[in-house]
């Protein structure tokens, strides 16, 4: 099995897709010749010529609402958004048209899409360039939204997403990009969206994340297990619409303590959401607070400041022992 | 340069063919065959007759708010004759006329404006969009399908429909640049009626036509006499033809005028003369073309008659269908995904419980009673 | 004092204010002449001419940008969107631009304006006419985002919302603009944004509700007294962000109790975060799981339907008794 | 009508003074102060030495991502020289030289590539913007502060800056639009460098000239040679003379190129032939600019020498104060509000016992370290 990067993975599951099948496109913002800024969409024009990964002009809501008109005309686009950031000038057409096409058509229509785009802070990026949007669009009913956390899943998160009848909201945490490497197989696979992993088995508390964070959760993990006997579980979302409530409330009625790790502004979060389905479901089992490990209810600090702002594993760690200790 | 005025490479034609007494330009007569002719006058009049029959439903409170299209009825169906089933369609939602003879049921158009989502729902075999409320937003969807058949390499176009109103949005802009770029085969029509409800037509942009923002994007345009089904027709049809040759879009500025109000919701009083309607009522479409198909003894007295009655016993039975319509209460949570999820199928658990337990219906859903 | 409706009251607010500042005006389409589809612009193009009322072209993004730029510039803007669905158009202006200003400029510039648009369902309107967007607007710090329930705080906050220094998004609800009619004082009065309101006081249960809902919850109240001799507090929050923590836990703390109710769907919103901050200062307080009486996690039905989404005083009181009952 | 070709109003005209070789055409070359002329160059030379201290801390890793505007210093100079402190000035991100000229310091610029938010503050006295990067949404925050201008009855006017690619974002057209309708005293720039990214010119808009857009807008429009300073000035003095007068907007196009890298980040080989920056180099704005000055005998070498030898001590200085800079670093809570929550001070304890509990700091917050 090939060692990969998530930037190879996303690329090889993009390359696989196209290959299969030829109405998947992929268009955006210097997706062609320049091969992506992040050279996520490298080969992609040599390999599948100017029809089938597109350069387009700088204009969002025309990428996300011409992707969702070739949906509609019965095409698989994937299309990028440059940066987080930027998907926001595109956020009308897919609240007003691509969630709505299905059940407003009574399933007639239906817009089986992707908008992919890197996503989070932590590479020193200048402004807009480091946005955590995913509450945004998770409130939206319609869309799924996935968030992958390593090489393999990306992959298999993709092509889930690709094979989707409904439009995926695909975001890559770019600050683990080309941070690790990891094994992936040969052949295709898939995975469930909406299926949330157990990172790490544990039975004292439940760590839950994802995304770059999840890396935060897995090290505060082991420093809990090296340094205060504290043997954690972990989650990886990996999807945040739908969110796996099944796994979530399984590992809080077994351990009692939850705390949840995110980079995206804490007020009215994924979060929140989280604790929300904890408390329908199993408040009688809680044994302390929950408590919210994530950025913090401002702009996220131009980036020189920016790791001030995003959870590391010692913030992990103090709100572990807080929970541990209620 | 060094200091000089450019030319612009881009052109904008205006064309009438109709003039409001009916007399025709016979140099720019289009020939189209009677049975044509007479249809078309057919579908204008349905739609004329199916505002009638609407205003009248929302005055009972039988359906919800409802737009007019009436003085219109040329500026969209001109266009919708020119295209065929295989081609899409993108309605904003003044384009009744145009939906009607694409082969939208008038039962299902009542369903949408009394707050079905059945009446978004396309009739099988047409590549039709409903009805599109957020302004402008469908002409990046409708460029967006034409990509679709130019990558797919059939010789099918998309017409797109957005009033002058909509022209100011970005999504306009965007999505007539993307269109421009790829030569996307496209063809958009500006329905101008003067006014985005109180917005008047010189207060909408400071251009001093809509057909040369064409300009913008480097291609042509027309402005036609949209109250002139057959100006309508030769633009759509030289329009049509350049997208299906591959030339690519063409922005179609289409001059009419609301006769009506903006919806069953607004009051005209505030915001525009009663003598600027006067003005223009003689130039209604339907007048002009009827003294045409007159002259050209297609139409009689007699004839207009068995229209419509025609037309009216369609209208019963369409607002009977419509209003024998039984929503589910609870189908919503069934079309949010291919697959309902397991948190909507709590919800939807959820919501039936209540229901079922004695909880009042807290409203009625049907259209009959809405 | 004289009676008036919310619609009578917010137009008071504006003219109020327009009499005071000349850096006031107000901008949106069919503000002018037509004096807004709702009417809550009646009178101000007459009082104030076109340079203080004024009529714009249909661009929400213009508007809510144009607006910023007024603010930038030592103005007082007033902007409307014509209806909650169209507030989506202008997203990115509000995000990158309205909320940013004060902190990446250091406190050097700031954005005093407010955008007002008529908010929620219940009213029979089409497609995109019945939206509740306020999880969204509240996850982006440097937003007030407040909700008012009747005539007297519509008016106040809306007072409060000019003269703040900083953005406010100000949410009408349209269901309840015509719907009854309240005595406000003659002299201008304001109240803090960001405090919640107790209205009414009980002890055995806690509801926590806002906009139209409030009613909803304000009648479930009643139910549960005459009916089951429940005594409910009902907490009116007014505001969502800033979001008053402090009085719902106040009241949680002593009842217990709590049943979240708004129109707005489920997933990632308000009621998720009141959860969370219950939990994080009140979780030993609780006797039983919270409830959320919401929109479900789908886009509003069409109107034919659209009361079977709203939550309605029946499925507050069967939570409200779930929750007595637990 | 019936059918003819229409006319259009609007119109656009080119201009260029200075050839590449720095001839000028007397006849169009505008009449400034000589200590005028040197100080423009100076600033342009400030602004290409700038760009190489920026390329080179870079490098080092001592400053972020760096976007040099090398090639085009004259046209973002040529048009901050028409206009004064009450104006407004709002930059896109290629403006360095304009900046420079507006007064923001050197060490201010650099602390925004360096990533701190004292890089973004305007400094006092100046009625400017900071760098957007949201491409294209700064032209509506102008077209906002010209209408305040409006409204207010000042005399002052808005100066803006896009380039050819922000021209495709819905943001731009309706920005024009309201500048349009409203006769606002906007003069939008759009710095056409030929490239957005990877992207050319030519797949950017199907429209022939970028100038051309204006007539989508009803106003007229410049398309001058933006590497011929004196071309921006004459276009800009005329724009803001009419905009000053209540005659409303025009957008000009400068023609220019990006002589370097989009950013530090990008790799032009992958997209352009170096052909193509051969050829745009000897018509670099600053080598027309010296030899005209040379002419004129105002620039000598030994005037050119002293001048670098200035402004190196500048930027020796400048980067002295970026890097001495200290930020807080739980100051972003501060600047949310006016007032901070009380959520936000709850947020601001908790990380600040985090930071204060041994908390190894995770990065450095200093320019010189990140
Ligand atoms: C994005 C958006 N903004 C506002 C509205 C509310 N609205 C509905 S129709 C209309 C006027 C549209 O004018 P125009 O485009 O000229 O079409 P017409 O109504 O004249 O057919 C407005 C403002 C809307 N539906 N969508
Ligand atoms: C809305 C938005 N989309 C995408 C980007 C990413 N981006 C930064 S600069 C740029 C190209 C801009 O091209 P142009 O407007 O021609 O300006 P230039 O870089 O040539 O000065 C892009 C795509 C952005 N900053 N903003
Ligand atoms: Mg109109
Ligand atoms: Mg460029």
């Amino acid at each position: 099995m090939p060692q990969m990067t998530m930037v190879q993975a996303i690329n090889l599951a993009m390359k696989e897709a196209m290959r299969e099948d030829p109405n998947v496109v992929v268009l955006g913002q210097d997706v062609g010749q320049d091969e992506g800024v992040f050279r996520v969409t490298e080969g992609l024009l040599k390999e599948f010529g100017p029809d089938r990964c597109i350069d387009t002009p700088l204009a969002e809501a025309a990428i996300a609402g011409g992707t969702i008109g070739m949906a509609l005309a019965g095409m698989k686009p994937i299309c990028e958004m440059q940066f987080d950031g930027f998907s926001y000038q595109s956020l009308h057409q897919i609240e007003g048209h691509a969630r709505r096409f299905r059940n407003r058509t009574r399933g007639r229509l239906s817009v089986p899409m992707v908008m992919r785009f890197p996503y989070g802070g932590g590479i020193r990026a200048i402004e807009h360039h480091s946005e955590a949007p995913e509450a945004t669009y998770a409130h939206w009913a319609g869309l799924k939204v996935v968030l992958p956390s390593s090489p393999r899943n990306a992959r298999a998160l993709l092509r889930a997403a690709i094979l989707d009848p409904d439009p995926v909201i695909y975001m890559e945490p770019k600050a683990i990009y080309r941070a690790f490497r990891e094994e992936v197989p040969e052949a295709p696979e898939t995975m469930p969206i909406g299926k949330a992993r157990i990172a790490r088995a544990g039975k004292d508390m439940t760590i839950i994340s994802y995304a770059a964070s999840l890396r935060a959760a897995l090290e505060a993990a082991e420093t809990l297990e090296d340094e205060h006997r504290i043997d954690a579980e972990v989650i990886d979302l990996l999807s945040v619409s739908p969110l796996d409530s099944d796994t979530i409330n399984a590992s809080v009625r077994k351990t009692g303590r939850a705390v949840i790790v995110h980079e995206a502004p804490r007020h009215c979060s994924v979060s929140g959401e989280i604790v929300a389905r904890i408390v329908e479901e199993s408040l009688l089992y809680l044994e302390a607070p929950i408590k919210r490990v994530t950025g913090f209810d401002t702009a996220i600090p131009f980036f020189a400041n920016e790791l001030t702002y995003i959870p590391d594993a010692g913030r992990v760690v103090k709100a572990a022992l807080e929970t541990a200790r209620f | 340069m060094p200091r000089e005025t450019m030319t612009i490479a881009q052109k904008v034609e205006s064309i009438r063919i109709l003039s409001p007494d009916g007399t025709v330009d016979k140099k720019l007569e289009p020939k189209l065959p009677d049975e044509d002719l007479l249809g078309l006058y057919k579908t204008m009049l349905s739609s004329r007759l199916f505002d009638e029959r609407c205003f009248m439903l929302q005055r009972q409170g039988r359906i919800g708010t409802y737009g007019p299209t009436k003085g219109q009825e040329a500026a969209s169906l001109g266009f919708a004759y020119c295209i065929n089933n295989n081609d899409w369609f993108v309605p904003a939602f003044r384009e009744t006329a145009a939906m009607l003879y694409r082969g939208w049921p008038m039962s299902t158009i009542m369903l949408w404006w009394g707050g079905h989502e059945i009446g978004a729902t396309p009739p099988k075999g047409l590549n039709d969009l409903p009805i599109c409320v957020p302004v402008s937003s469908q002409c990046q969807l409708a460029m967006g399908i034409s990509w679709a058949q130019k990558l797919k390499k059939t010789k099918d176009v998309t017409l797109v429909f957005v009033g002058d109103g909509g022209t100011s949005e970005g999504d306009f802009h965007e999505a007539m640049n993307f269109a421009g770029v790829y030569k996307l085969p496209l063809v958009q029509v500006i329905q101008n009626n003067q006014w985005a409800i109180s917005i008047p037509r010189h207060a909408q942009t400071a251009s001093p036509t809509i057909a040369q923002k064409a300009i913008a994007y480097g291609f042509d345009a027309f402005q036609v006499d949209g109250n002139d089904i057959l100006a309508c027709i030769v633009a759509g049809q030289e329009a049509v033809k350049k997208a299906r040759e591959g030339g690519g879009p063409t922005i179609i500025e289409a001059i009419t005028y609301r006769l009506g109000v903006h919806t069953t919701a607004d009051d005209p009083k505030k915001y525009r003369k009663d003598e600027e309607v006067k003005e223009w009522e003689p130039k209604d479409p339907l007048i002009r073309f009827k003294a045409y198909l007159e002259k050209k003894k297609l139409l009689t007295d007699a004839v207009e008659t068995k229209l419509r009655e025609e037309i009216r016993l369609k209208l019963d039975e369409a607002t009977a269908v419509a209003e024998g319509y039984r929503a589910s209460k609870t189908e919503f949570f069934e079309y949010v995904y291919a697959e309902m999820t397991p948190e909507l199928r709590k919800q939807k658990a959820e919501l039936e419980e209540y229901l079922a337990h004695g909880a009042k219906p807290s409203h009625a859903n049907e259209l009959s009673r809405v």
